[in-house]
């Protein structure tokens, strides 16, 4: 087996951990732990990909900066499970329905992308051997000039999803202080 | 037909196995030297004699002691053998995870450094003080006559970032120790460590953006080739030479990074016991300790690769010196590499030396003061040096 | 009684009548220093230190003697009362030795607190001090030294008055007096002990403790004295595990200020044939796992089972013996009196001062719980096929051919004998209380670490949780509540 | 600012309102700390090298001070009668003070009855002692002294460094023999 397609199941098998681990660990410290091993992952799938700065990035950026600050402030915040788990209880009635159909649809998206080819996996190989990629594939200036040109848009628009995310945060943070009021 | 190994070239694979290996084990060398260097080094310059009593005895009443390096032996015996406290904590495995935050990323960042140019085996065996394994030189000029490899584990071409990417997961080991351990004076260090290294990293990466625009690159092997030019035909183009600003401002954020004195805010022993490490103990405790020294040893590598050349020797080039008065002096391929890897170990040497020299001078900050050097001089200086960096290139500087 | 209303120190303070000056004080928190004085003797006032100001009297009087009246106003505290005490304290130290570093008496000194806390002056006797005889064996008990005697009479009264014996006496006068036998006799009184307690100062000392041990180190645990039904109050002075000495406790209902010499040794010597551990069929096993047996042996043969009880059972032990009794159906409770607790001590007949005939700490106790327990005489061993031996000393003939379970701190006949053997703990080392011949309930405190990490009542708990039961408390505190 | 202490050189302190842009980076002050701790780092070296010693310590149990005090509070000795008997009488005033709780003394009967009391065992735990002298001050019989000499105080096993009887007799007084019968105060 190519070393290449070993490290590609590794580095997705623990991303898909380092995912439930979020979605089903009690402590929002655990949880936060997935999402970290979830993105160091990613990165390492990034890397076998050749795309060295995306990888670099992502390791700087989510893990190294993002979930510093996030389980910074968790431990200031020191949530206590169980209420963190009641308040979020309710989601579940919505949220499933929603990851259900996601999933049918990716499911369905892998179905008809292995059925137009049926050497899909084994051609992995090929398309992430260093040889076959330009030496200069997935360096910083390649990079940039992509990122900066051709997907500028969308870089500048995942930052408003960061903002509407830290606006969502207020709210409810607000909504809480409210409601300890009245005890 | 090249053999193959799970897809990668078997000599390549094994090569390059070897390397880390030798370089993973250089690191802990290094890392027991400056355990011994913290004892001795200090004892030197407070007209001390330092650890001197642990010793093997020997026959004839003789005792064997090497200046001390036998306490670093009883040491980690000590911590070997020594009970193993464990916290009343809830989160087992965050407290036993943070020592491998603490500790992988401190050996891991070495990987992308450069500790020599170009390595041809078939040329180096020839040596004559090489051939100590006779098959070897004939086995390379017989079937690998073309085969050169770099002298650097992962030749990666955004290593400069690599190093800031694991070097931000190093938050991490501190983080984690300090909140697992379920003690307050933890979770203060790993407070203060989280707040330090966040804030320091700011001001590292400011500083070091100066050598990107200077050199192009954020190859580590590109950055040392392109130090290795020389300008105006007779001064190496090192990072000292050119960023001299941002040398000093890096060199004091790499030692808040490090979490060392006067930076050690984190492990204030006086205030915070062991700040986020208090509650380990054994060889846990251990892994902690060597990962801060093993951290000392890469600020030092990072010192030098980036500002004073790393491997590269003024005026030597791959077939000898070209001093600039035009004499030159012809030397083997075998030669200029062990004086290359001599030139890089000398150098790392020196640094390591300065920041223990650095860490028994000076008193702890104050938290305000660790703050305000931070964010109100290292910053804006990394700004202004940045902003006079860019123009000089944009004017075609260098 | 009449009560009478008089004034000390401005303070107004009503006693009954006939009450002495030193006594109504000292329950109102007036100390007034003494000597000769003993609250149980008869105050012979020869002493001259607990001299107080009486209004509208001349001179000072002995408050040890002085009966109070209505209106009296007294004074214990004024300028030329301390002066009183002062030159007093300096008249009794004149002869003194001041040895207190080998008397062992140093700690627990009356001399020596009063002289702190009411003197304190240099001495100013410059002449040779009155050489007397330092080693004067009163008995094999108990030594006198009379250099360090202030012939304060106390011991002298208390044989005449308390033992009886009237073995002691003061001979000659002045500087030269001390106390003495008659010639040829020794100090064989069965309260000689007592003697060394009432000493103020370190003149006569005990045998048994002397150069033993400091007393300040020692550790007071208040006991009660497990060596006869009166259930004498004690204080246990152990140090490291160890018990130094017993001195009886005040308790004007039981024993007032005494005890025998017999418990005394009781206690003080080390406990010989002590049982150790858990053993079935006399190969040593868990205690889990003899807990285990016992109560599946309880489970089934509950009513093929006979009880002996101990008599040096606590009443919390009992409490809960009862309740496993009841909730196993055991079918016949015997008592027996297990008296002797170590070889070698003498057997004591009662008395009429403090000993009794029944050697038992709480046999009123058992008689109380268990109205129904028979003499272990009467036992027909026909009906049974275990017993439950619970204590030393019972009559091995009368349990032969049944299986026994032994629970005891005594290794004898029985527990040698016993299938399923436990080691209990001795009455010091175990939190509980007695009742004695009074059917005064009297608490007591543990002075000693056993050696076992269970005691009974650990293990009767044990026993009942196997059973399914419930236990009234788990601890002494616990099931003394649920009693109440 | 300076501040002049009498017989002493004049002293800088630094005036917090005052510091210069150069102060407030600290390179300038880390580089004359670093300079200060260098020369002394160099000078101990070159003397390291040229076989001399560097530091100024003493390495205790080879080497003892020899400007030692006579008052100097050392190891414990007991002070003996003519007959070579301790003159302790087992008062335990010396255990009873100790704080770090060191002596341990058991007494015994003396056949001198007008001793009466002597020690049976005696021992110091001098791995506990604390060298406070205490105990010297309590005795009242001027039993037990401190020497000055810190000799062989230590041992790699701490059941060795409980000091017996015998040991704490075993020294050479210099004072005259001052005998002293019984307890006589």
């Amino acid at each position: 087996m190519d070393f290449n397609i070993l490290m590609y199941f590794v580095f997705g098998m623990v991303a898909i951990a380092g995912g439930l681990v979020l979605l089903f660990a009690k402590h929002p410290i655990k949880g936060a732990m997935g999402l970290l091993v979830s993105m160091l992952a990613l990165a390492g799938l990034y890397a076998i990909l050749q795309a060295h700065s995306i990888a670099v990035f992502q390791v700087i950026i989510y893990a190294g900066a993002i979930m510093v600050l996030i389980i910074y402030f968790l431990m200031l915040l020191d949530i206590k499970s169980e209420d963190y788990l009641k308040s979020y209880a309710k989601l579940v009635w919505t949220g499933g329905p929603i990851l259900l159909l996601l999933a049918i649809f990716f499911i369905y998206k892998l179905y008809t992308v292995f059925k137009g080819q049926p050497g899909a996996l084994s051609d992995m190989s090929t398309v992430v051997d260093p040889m076959t990629v330009p030496e200069s594939f997935g360096g910083i200036k390649e990079f940039s000039t992509a990122l900066l040109t051709k997907y500028m848009f969308a870089f500048e628009f995942v930052s408003t999803l960061l903002f509407a995310a830290i606006v969502a945060v207020i709210s409810i943070v607000q909504l809480d202080w409210r409601g300890r009021k009245n005890d | 037909m090249e053999s193959t190994f799970l897809g990668i070239n078997t000599v390549h694979f094994w090569t390059y196995l070897f390397l880390a290996g030798v370089i993973f084990l250089f690191m802990f060398m290094m890392g027991a030297v400056m355990s011994w260097s913290e004892r001795k080094q200090s004892a030197q310059l407070q007209d001390r004699l330092g650890a001197n009593r642990a010793a093997i005895p020997l026959p004839f009443g003789k005792k064997l002691a090497v200046l001390g390096f036998i306490n670093n032996l009883a040491d980690a015996l000590k911590c070997l053998v020594k009970e193993n406290f464990k916290p009343q904590t809830e989160n087992k495995v965050i407290y036993n995870l943070a020592i491998f935050f603490a500790f992988i990323p401190a050996v891991l960042s070495v990987a992308v450094v450069p500790f020599a140019g170009v390595i041809k085996p078939a040329e180096l065996f020839q040596a004559w003080y090489l051939k100590w394994v006779p098959w070897l030189p004939e086995y390379f000029a017989a079937n690998l006559p073309d085969f050169s490899f770099r002298l650097q584990v992962a030749n990666l071409n955004v290593g400069l970032l690599f190093i800031f990417a694991v070097g931000g997961i190093n938050v991490f080991g501190a983080i984690l120790a300090g909140w697992s351990s379920n003690n307050k004076f933890s979770m203060m260090g790993g407070m203060r460590s989280a707040a330090q290294m966040i804030s320091y990293e700011v001001s590292m990466g400011l500083a070091l953006l100066g050598i990107i625009f200077i050199y192009q690159n954020v190859d580590i092997w590109n950055l040392v080739q392109g130090q290795s030019e020389l300008a105006w035909g007779w001064l190496p183009k090192w990072g000292i030479f050119l960023q001299p600003l941002a040398f000093f401002l890096f060199l004091a954020a790499a030692v808040a990074e490090n979490k060392r004195m006067p930076f050690d805010l984190p492990e204030a022993e006086s205030e915070i016991i062991a700040g986020y490490f208090t509650e380990y103990s054994g060889f846990k405790m251990l892994l902690f300790m060597f990962a801060e020294f093993i951290e000392i040893v890469f600020v030092a590598i990072m010192v030098t690769t980036l500002f004073f050349g790393g491997y590269s020797v003024p005026w030597l080039m791959a077939d000898g010196f070209h001093f600039p008065w035009g004499a030159t002096l012809a030397l083997s391929h075998a030669s200029v590499v062990l004086l290359q890897v001599f030139s890089f170990i000398s150098k790392v040497f020196f640094f390591c030396w300065l920041l223990q020299q650095i860490r028994w001078s000076l008193p702890r900050f104050r938290y305000d003061q660790l703050m305000h050097l931070g964010w109100k001089i290292l910053l804006p200086l990394a700004i202004l040096n940045l902003v006079i960096t860019v123009i000089i290139v944009a004017l075609g500087g260098f | 009684m009449k009560e009478v209303t008089f004034t000390v120190d401005g303070k107004e303070i009503t006693v009954p009548e006939g009450t002495l000056i030193i006594d109504a004080c000292e329950e109102n928190g007036i100390y007034i220093p003494r000597f000769c004085y003993h609250k149980h003797l008869f105050p012979s006032g020869n002493c001259r230190m607990c001299l107080v100001k009486i209004e509208k009297n001349p001179k000072p009087q002995p408050s040890c003697m002085t009966q109070v009246s209505d209106g009296m106003i007294v004074y214990t505290d004024t300028p030329e009362i301390s002066e009183m005490r002062k030159a007093m304290l300096e008249f009794v130290l004149i002869n003194h030795p001041l040895d207190c570093p080998i008397c062992d008496k140093a700690g627990e000194c009356m001399l020596q607190d009063q002289y702190m806390e009411f003197s304190g002056d240099k001495s100013r006797f410059n002449e040779t001090k009155v050489a007397k005889e330092k080693l004067y064996h009163f008995s094999d008990k108990i030594l006198y030294d009379a250099e360090r005697c202030i012939t304060c009479s106390r011991c002298v009264r208390f044989t005449e008055e308390v033992s009886k014996t009237n073995k002691l006496g003061i001979l000659n006068r002045g500087d030269t007096s001390y106390v003495a036998l008659a010639h040829g006799d020794t100090f064989d009184d069965p309260y000689s002990y007592c003697v060394t307690d009432i000493c103020p100062v370190g003149a006569l000392t005990s045998k048994k403790f002397r150069f033993k041990e400091r007393v300040w180190y020692l550790h007071k645990t208040e006991s009660i004295c497990a060596g006869c039904s009166r259930g004498c109050n004690i204080t246990i002075e152990t140090k490291d595990n160890k018990i130094y000495r017993v001195r009886p406790r005040e308790n004007e209902k039981v024993n007032q200020s005494w005890m025998c010499d017999f418990a005394r040794d009781f206690y003080i010597d080390p406990m010989k044939n002590r049982t150790s551990g858990t053993q079935v069929d006399h190969k040593n096993v868990t205690y889990e796992n003899v807990v285990g047996e016992v109560v599946s042996l309880l489970k089934e043969h509950g009513n093929e089972m006979t009880f002996v009880l101990s008599a040096y059972a606590t009443n919390e032990e009992l409490a809960l013996a009862k309740q496993l009794i009841d909730s196993a159906e055991v079918k016949g409770i015997f008592t027996k009196p297990d008296r002797v607790w170590h070889e070698g001590s003498e057997e004591v007949k009662s008395d009429d001062i403090l000993v009794k005939e029944d050697k038992t700490p709480n046999m009123t106790g058992i008689r109380k719980i268990f109205p129904a327990a028979k003499d272990l005489s009467e036992m027909i061993i026909s009906d049974y096929k275990y017993a439950f031996v619970w204590g030393p000393n019972a009559a091995v003939d009368k349990l032969d051919g049944l299986q026994i379970i032994s629970l005891s701190a005594m290794r004898d006949q029985v527990s040698d004998k016993a299938k399923w053997a436990i080691a209990g703990r001795f009455a010091a080392e175990k939190h509980g209380s007695f009742t004695n011949c009074d059917g005064i309930v009297q608490p007591f405190r543990r002075a000693l670490k056993g050696e076992n990490n269970y005691d009974e009542l650990i293990f009767f708990v044990g026993i009942l949780k196997g059973l399914g039961v419930e236990p009234v408390g788990r601890t002494v505190e616990e099931v003394r509540k649920a009693a109440e | 600012m300076s501040y002049q202490i009498p017989g002493l050189p004049d002293m800088e302190y630094m005036d917090r309102q005052k510091r210069t842009f150069l102060t407030q980076i600290y390179y300038r002050e880390v580089a004359r700390g670093v300079w200060i701790t260098t020369k002394h780092f160099f000078r101990n070296m070159w003397k390291w090298m040229t076989f001399r010693k560097g530091g100024v310590v003493v390495q205790y149990p080879e080497e003892t001070r020899p400007d030692m005090s006579p008052n100097n509070r050392g190891r414990h000795v007991l002070v003996q009668r003519s007959n070579g008997e301790s003159r302790c009488v087992a008062c335990q005033m010396c255990g009873t003070v100790c704080p770090a709780e060191c002596i341990t003394i058991e007494a015994e009967e003396s056949k001198n009855s007008t001793i009466q009391r002597k020690p049976k065992v005696f021992d110091i735990d001098i791995s506990r002692c604390i060298f406070c002298g205490f105990c010297v001050e309590a005795c009242p019989v001027d039993a037990i002294r401190m020497l000055a000499s810190t000799e062989n105080l230590v041992g790699y096993n701490r059941f060795k460094m409980i000091y017996d009887k015998d040991t704490l007799l075993n020294w050479h007084p210099v004072v005259n023999d001052d005998v002293v019968h019984g307890y006589n105060p």
